[in-house]
């Protein structure tokens, strides 16, 4: 695609001596959601992870825009305009879920919330003063997301997003993407191993497994059935 | 007042606050012998507290909890563990640097004491009992895996497995399937369908397909309060839960 | 008390009470460098006594060029050379956390052994620049005094000095900590560090500069110190126990709690050695310590949330 | 060269034709190495001098230096070594009585001989061990004699580090105030060792308005002590204080300026205005830089491998018990900085006390000098 | 037999390091070495105990005793007060005003043997009361923390304020303890000369073979389903409390052990050095005998009595070849270590030379779990 905003190719990653990833190959173009579908294990999460740059990898090149990110630390891709909700959460739990969102924020927001992510999630308004570790599960997950958001990012990469969440929120949580995406400049790579908020959500899909792309295809000519059955194997 | 018989856990007037912040407001929660209970709910509706509550993780603020006339709220956890009540909490919680046939074992309600503990010996009927248990949670073929190396939801299974091998009563499931794949949620289904058998079990769910598969009678908490309580079918129809809960 | 006038135990119970006050002041700055490196990263520094006596040398170093070379400035310099001493300590702070502390985040116990290989070599770097024996700053004559409050009544001026350090450091570290973005940072790289730094957070400056800080601190209470006690290559390890049991007993993490454990400990142990005899005061405070910290396992004011 | 070693030394100890090896056991490194550093360096000054006059028996001293780091296990152990390895016919060494004691055993053991320079509790005498310092009635007496007679002293308030050397000493103060100065002790107490906190204390002191405070505290806790007292107004101007635990060594640390009208009791200070004790200074610095200081222990010190020189030339030998035997005669004196100092057969010094009362500049005036004082390390009544 | 071979050596690889150990320490160094440097040696083997303990206490329970000195102290202090006692008798102390009393006691005007001395007179006491009083008071300290889920560093600092007041205590107690100097002089064992090269040997191996038993008690506790637990417990805490085991118990139980293991090293250091001092009471040498763990890789039992030989020798050597400058080699050596070895010297060992000998035997290459870099590291 040409006007690819972020574009991956023969990446490679692993832990230790065994690989996982092996020569992927993608972009995203802006405003636009990717839906990385797969079972358990089958490397999402260490793709994600790889892009960020919290696993080394094993070669291959990740671009946001003009920018190579590979050889970057994980700040300065972030800086570079990526953002990232990572699986279980991972939110500061001795701090306040004001500071949480506010650890995203740029400089220039001065620590001021823009008012559209408490309006994504009014639970983190009504709890801004509360510890982040005392949230339940799915708050936290909420907050995560929003922390992510906060960077203001040109790509944000979500992984299971949905995990915990109520099902009112997952259906507002696809609502709010797809607005995000026509508002901002953006481009969302979200991985799920169930279809249901990705057809509500994603433009495009990929499947991986073992590590490999298997499947892609757009929405519009996506088959449930096809998907379904690769991730009920 | 005595318990009805059929009764297992009878929560009455249950209440926990957090600085002043009502996370369980004077909550009412009957659950019968051989009864597979699903508890839905906004998130923070205090589902996992009541769980917490139940086990002696949080100490209730005022109220009772008793499980077959034992009253829980002032036992020590693993009284509560030892009077019949397992709990699995909503992420995995296994021993990764343990192997899954290593994982069970501890599990198994022998042993439980210091001197125990040191003369513990690896019977015929211990090791049965394991492997048995291993091919009930589809982790047959891989006991002397390290626990750190299974799937996410191999993890779960494993710590499902854990409990059962104390042939609880009273079994408590966070969050079961968040993070299974389409497979194992119908694997997992199958497998709460068969322990419920025997036992009473409480499971807490987001997912609606889940729990259509498995619940006797759900029971909606929305802030810290009883919203509903029914057959799946009456809950999903209920127009407050499909306010506050499921959406439109 | 028979026998004692009651002016008399005015002013004792005056005096008394400032010195449980100055002591308070001195355990608060002694802690507060720890508070950071400890209680905030996780780092066990076991040679945090050495950096204080990084600033006490700091403070002799000082005086000796400055009653050298410019007698006239001598009654000010002191003020000058604690920022000395800051900046040696913050410099000292940041390279071995360079060399050393960075590569020790996933393995916090592991620190333990490294900062006590580090205290013993800066031992002997102090005992071969400065010589085995203790040294002497020359103190300004304003710092030495007493405040002649009442006829009976006087307050030592160094404790003054010291309680206005603490108290001006302590709302420094505060305002960093707590209302600025920087302290933001800090705190949730301290949390988790990896994913502070998917949040865009440059780990390591924050890491490097927090663990300077904590250090620079730490120069800043030993040069302090001069007023009150020796310099040599072993006078750190005099505080160094003490300051562990204040940070631990506020509860790590949590800077009110280091406040207030300084502040009771101090109290207490002020008070234990006024009647009883002085060891037996400080066997009765440590014994308070453990009791408290049996029925408050996580510390005065722990910073506790839901697992 | 003196005569063949075969004649001289008969116990196998590390003698040859031309040299004999000593030890030196100070700590160089923990707490303990800024008290024990001036000590050394006194030692080595005079095994150089001796060295240059053709050693011992025409015998050069070579020294094996050991490190007991402060820590009482490890002079032992040091102590071992240097006796069954290194067989060194002397060890110059100790500052502390723990150390002391628990080298003494080792020394009794492997009969090796132990030059020791700190002034210290008594209670002891080994025929394996010189006492160059004074014993605890040495340093008390004449000068709570000299407090009471100039100062008209009557209430006395004692304060100490909590170990065996100020409580002993102490005790021993308490009953000669009590008893011959009949004056009253209005508060005895000890501080744990390393504590940096007086403020309770001296509150305590001030409650009490003693004519003097009697001091024995030591260490690092030494210079918060006076520094405090200092700063809480309590300063030589007002207060007469006398201190057993202050040489030259510890006002360096302490500064001059904290200690200006405050008294020391001591058996030598820097400034004693005597040729040889000029002459000593200037060697001293002359071998240490300008700026050394030069207190009590380390001028004791100095003596050790002068009287260890004179017994082993008396007895003609190296061996162990002829040494000990010409110790014991009675008979050895030495012309050192302090002036006459005559070794008892109890293994203890004739000396003199000295009371110094500080200068700003960390020197003392020396206000008072005793006449000659028989050692009595087992004093009777105490 | 079996059964022994699994459980008390620890399978094939134990077995091996116990022989190793074994040899090294009973055969290797008697060989080398003369008595003085043999009893040297015997003195770092008796810290070694410690060490072991703490393998157990810290490695393992993972609770990091920063006290473990106390029971080591209470070891030594309880074979030194009978050995004092014997010491003591009326001839040798016919000078004191008291004869017949420790001298110690004797220069603080003590005129009686105060009554807590007086059932050390019994050797049998003495031994019994080594074992049992640090353990009791272990038991004591760990009731009053375990119970109440003190953790972490709070219970290391509590640990440490332990060692303090007893450090405050036993010096400022001289009259009943001998204060600062310790128990000196200690001469004979029923009347055996302690201090013969003999009676050094003897004790050297009893010392020893004394030290190969508790690792194989160490050894037992770990391979038993005591040993899978506490490696759960380290795990998931949580997950043991709710599988219905008091977790406080089994942290009992461990620090009682390393106190019991910690105090023979004790005893048989004031056998074998002759005397007791606080100085093994106090905080540094605590932190030292964590460092000796460390070193050794704290996880290993047999590592940890190489760790606390290897910190010691390099101590000894060091400061007997650079007196003034000693620290600084003791200083990288430990910065060293952190930072190449991080697993101390058993690290060295299954990192370097077991992969070696892996590939010499062409093994498959096992598949490892590496730690995840999001998850905390605590
Ligand atoms: N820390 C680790 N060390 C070694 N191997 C790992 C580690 N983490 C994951 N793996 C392996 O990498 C593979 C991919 O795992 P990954 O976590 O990326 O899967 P996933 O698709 O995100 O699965 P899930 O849906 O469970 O989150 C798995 O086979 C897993 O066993
Ligand atoms: N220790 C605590 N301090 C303060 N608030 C708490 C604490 N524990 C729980 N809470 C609050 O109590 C509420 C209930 O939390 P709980 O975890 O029980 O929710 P839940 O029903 O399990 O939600 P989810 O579906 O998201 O897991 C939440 O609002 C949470 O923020
Ligand atoms: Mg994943
Ligand atoms: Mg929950």
């Amino acid at each position: 695609m040409s006007d690819a905003i972020f574009s991956v190719s023969g990446l490679n990653s692993g832990y230790g001596q065994s690989q996982v990833l092996h020569s992927l190959e993608f972009s995203v173009a802006n405003r636009e959601i990717v839906a990385v579908m797969g079972r358990n294990g089958m490397g999402k999460t260490t793709l994600f992870k790889t892009l960020m740059g919290i696993l080394p990898g094993m070669g291959g090149s990740v671009r946001v825009g003009e920018q190579e990110l590979v050889g970057m630390e994980t700040p300065q891709r972030v800086r570079s305009g990526i953002a990232y909700v990572p699986q279980g959460r991972m939110i500061f739990s001795n701090m306040t879920v004001l500071e949480n969102i506010q650890t995203g924020l740029p400089a220039s927001a001065q620590g001021i919330v823009p008012e559209e992510l408490y309006a994504l999630f009014p639970v983190l308004f009504d709890m801004r003063g509360r510890k982040g570790g005392n949230l339940s599960g799915g708050q936290q997950q909420q907050l995560a997301i929003a922390r992510a958001l906060a960077t203001n990012p040109k790509v944000l990469l979500l992984d299971e997003p949905t995990e915990g969440i109520q099902p009112s929120i997952i259906k507002e949580l696809a609502r709010t993407l797809r607005e995000i995406v026509k508002l901002r400049d953006l481009a969302i790579v979200v991985s799920e191993q169930v279809l249901s908020f990705t057809l509500d959500a994603a433009d495009r899909f990929f499947v991986i497994d073992k590590g490999r792309f298997v499947y892609e295809n757009v929405r519009a000519n996506v088959d449930a059935q096809v998907i379904s059955g690769y991730l009920s194997i | 007042m005595s318990l009805d018989k059929s009764i297992v856990l009878a929560i009455e007037d249950l209440t926990v606050s957090f600085d002043g912040f009502k996370a369980v407001d004077s909550l009412n929660l009957y659950v019968e012998r051989n009864e597979l209970r699903v508890i839905i709910g906004p998130n923070g509706a205090g589902k996992t507290t009541v769980l917490d509550l139940i086990c002696g993780k949080t100490r209730s603020t005022t109220g009772s909890i008793r499980f077959k006339d034992i009253e829980l709220t002032r036992l020590p956890e693993y009284r509560i563990v030892q009077a019949g009540v397992g709990r699995k909490f909503q992420t995995p919680s296994i021993y990764e640097n343990l192997s899954v046939y290593e994982n069970l074992e501890l599990s198994y309600p022998a042993g439980r004491g210091v001197m125990g503990c040191l003369t513990f010996k690896r019977t015929e009927t211990i090791r049965e009992r394991i492997r048995e248990i291993a091919s009930m949670i589809f982790l047959d073929d891989q006991m002397e895996t390290m626990a750190g190396l299974l799937s996410h939801g191999q993890k779960q299974w494993l710590e499902i497995g854990m409990l059962l091998i104390q042939d609880p009563e009273l079994l408590m499931l966070d969050e079961p399937v968040a993070g299974m794949s389409v497979s194992e949620r119908e694997k997992t289904a199958e497998l709460l369908n068969r322990i419920s058998a025997g036992r009473s079990v409480i499971v807490i769910e987001h997912d609606m397909e889940f729990v259509k598969r498995i619940a006797h009678k759900v029971t909606v908490l929305h802030q810290g309060k009883l919203l509903a309580e029914g057959n799946m079918e009456s809950v999903q129809h209920n127009p407050k839960v499909v306010e506050v809960y499921l959406g439109h | 008390m028979g026998g004692y006038s009651l002016s008399d135990l005015w002013s004792i119970v005056v005096m008394q009470g400032f010195s449980g006050l100055s002591l308070f002041s001195v355990l608060l700055l002694m802690a507060l460098g720890l508070a950071i490196i400890f209680g905030q990263m996780g780092v066990i520094n076991m040679a945090h006594g050495e950096f204080m006596t990084i600033g006490a040398y700091m403070i002799y170093f000082c005086s000796r060029i400055v009653a050298k070379y410019m007698p006239g400035f001598m009654p000010y310099y002191f003020v000058f050379a604690i920022v000395v001493a800051f900046v040696v300590a913050f410099a000292v702070g940041y390279f071995v956390e360079f060399l050393l502390i960075r590569h020790l985040y996933k393995r916090p116990l592991d620190t333990l052994l490294a900062t006590w290989g580090l205290s013993l070599i800066m031992q002997q770097v102090f005992r071969s620049l400065f010589g085995a024996r203790e040294v002497s700053p020359q103190l300004p004559d304003w710092l030495m005094g007493a405040w002649k409050a009442t006829d009976t009544i006087d307050i030592p001026l160094n404790g003054l000095f010291v309680m206005a350090l603490s108290i001006l450091v302590t709302s420094g570290v505060f305002l960093f900590l707590y209302r600025s973005s920087w302290g933001l940072k800090v705190r949730a790289t301290t949390q988790n560090r990896v994913m502070a730094g998917a949040v865009g957070i440059n780990t390591r400056l924050v890491d490097r500069l927090t663990f300077a800080l904590g250090c620079g601190i730490a120069g800043v209470a030993g040069a302090a110190f001069t007023t009150i006690g020796s310099t040599g290559p072993t006078s750190g390890s005099l505080y160094i126990v003490d300051t562990f049991l204040v940070v631990a007993f506020g509860g790590a993490g949590s800077l009110l709690g280091t406040i207030f454990s300084a502040f009771s400990i101090a109290q207490v142990q002020s008070l234990l050695t006024f009647f009883l005899t002085n060891a037996m005061g400080k066997v009765t405070t440590l014994l308070a310590v453990i009791v408290i910290l049996m029925l408050r396992p996580e510390g005065l004011r722990p910073n506790k949330v839901r697992k | 060269g003196g005569p063949p070693t075969a004649k001289v030394d008969a116990t196998g100890l590390a003698v040859t034709d031309t040299d004999v090896t000593v030890g030196i056991l100070h700590s160089s490194t923990g707490t303990m190495a800024i008290s024990e550093t001036g000590a050394q360096e006194a030692e080595k000054l005079a095994i150089s001098q001796i060295n240059a006059m053709g050693g011992v028996l025409g015998r050069k001293i070579k020294i094996v230096q050991e490190d007991g780091a402060s820590d009482w296990p490890t002079f032992a152990e040091k102590a071992k070594k240097l006796l069954e390895e290194n067989h060194v016919a002397a060890i110059f060494g100790c500052w502390t009585s723990a150390s002391r004691k628990a080298v003494l055993p080792v020394l009794e053991r492997d009969n090796g001989l132990l030059y020791y320079p700190t002034f210290y509790e008594g209670l002891e005498q080994s025929k394996n061990v010189v006492y160059t310092g004074q014993e605890a009635t040495q340093q008390v007496f004449a000068g709570l004699d000299w407090v009471a007679k100039t100062k008209h002293a009557k209430t006395f308030y004692l304060i100490g580090s909590d170990y065996i050397w100020p409580r002993t000493t102490m005790k021993l103060a308490r009953e000669y105030i009590t008893r011959v100065l009949h004056g009253t002790v209005v508060g005895e107490e000890y501080a744990a060792l390393g504590s940096t906190d007086f403020g309770s204390t001296i509150n305590k002191i001030r409650l009490k308005h003693p004519d003097v405070i009697y001091a024995a505290v030591v260490g690092g806790s030494n210079v918060s002590w006076f520094k405090q007292l200092k700063a809480a107004g309590i300063t030589g101007k007002s207060q007469t204080l006398l201190t057993l635990s202050v040489t030259e060594d510890e006002a360096k640390g302490i500064g001059g300026e904290n200690l200006v009208g405050f008294y020391s009791a001591m058996k030598y200070f820097e400034s004693l205005n005597t040729p040889e004790n000029q002459k000593f200074v200037k060697d001293f610095h002359a071998m240490w830089g300008p700026t050394a200081p030069i207190g009590d222990v380390t001028q004791a010190a100095y003596e050790g491998p002068w009287l260890w020189k004179m017994a082993v030339e008396k007895a003609g030998s190296f061996d162990t018990d002829k040494v000990v035997k010409a110790e014991e005669s009675g008979t050895i004196s030495f012309d050192a900085p302090e002036g006459m100092i005559y070794l008892e057969p109890n293994h203890h010094l004739k000396t003199r006390l000295r009371i110094g009362e500080w200068r700003p500049d960390g020197q003392a005036d020396i206000v008072y000098t005793s006449p000659y004082i028989m050692p009595n390390p087992f004093p009777k009544g105490y | 037999m079996k059964s022994f071979y699994e459980n008390w050596l620890g399978g094939r690889d134990g077995a091996v390091g116990m022989l190793v150990l074994a040899v090294v320490i009973m055969v290797a160094f008697p060989l080398m070495f003369d008595i003085f440097r043999l009893n040297l040696i015997g003195k770092y083997l008796t810290y070694a105990f410690a060490a072991v303990g703490l393998v157990m206490v810290w490695g393992y329970g993972g609770v990091l005793s920063l006290g473990q000195g106390v029971f080591f102290g209470l070891g030594g202090y309880c074979i030194a007060m009978f050995l004092k006692l014997e010491a003591s008798d009326l001839v040798s102390t016919q000078h004191q005003t008291t004869p017949g009393i420790p001298d110690f006691m004797d220069w603080n005007q003590l005129t009686a043997l105060p009554a807590f001395w007086q059932p050390f007179h019994s050797l049998t006491f003495a031994i019994i009361a080594a074992l049992v009083l640090p353990a009791l008071f272990a038991w004591v300290i760990g009731v009053a923390m375990f119970k109440r889920r003190v953790s972490g560093v709070y219970f290391s600092i509590i640990t440490q304020a332990v060692a303090a007041i007893l450090t405050i205590l036993v010096v400022g107690q001289q009259g009943y303890t001998g204060g600062i100097n310790g128990i000196t002089d200690l001469k004979t064992l029923h009347g055996w000369n302690i201090n013969t090269t003999s009676a050094k040997y003897v004790l050297y191996y009893v010392n020893a073979v004394l030290l190969l038993l508790a690792i194989m008690v160490c050894r037992f506790v770990l391979t038993s389903k005591l040993g899978r637990l506490l490696l759960a417990l380290r795990d998931k805490e949580d997950r043991v409390r709710f599988s219905g085991y008091d977790v406080a118990s089994f942290k009992i139980f461990i620090f009682c052990l390393g106190a019991v293991i910690s105090a023979i090293g004790g005893a048989m250091f004031t056998l074998q050095v002759g005397f007791m001092s606080p100085s093994f009471v106090g905080i540094v040498p605590s932190i030292e005998m964590v460092i000796f763990a460390a070193i050794g890789g704290r996880t290993s039992l047999i590592g940890a009595v190489y760790g606390t030989l290897l910190v010691n020798a390099g101590k000894t050597a060091f400061s007997e070849s650079f007196p003034q400058l000693w620290l600084l080699l003791m200083g990288g050596l430990f910065i060293g270590v952190v930072m190449l070895f991080p697993n101390g010297v058993a690290g060295l060992y299954d990192g370097w030379f077991k992969p070696l000998v892996a590939r010499w035997k062409s093994r498959r290459p096992v598949m490892v779990r590496v730690a995840d870099p999001l998850a905390k590291s605590e």
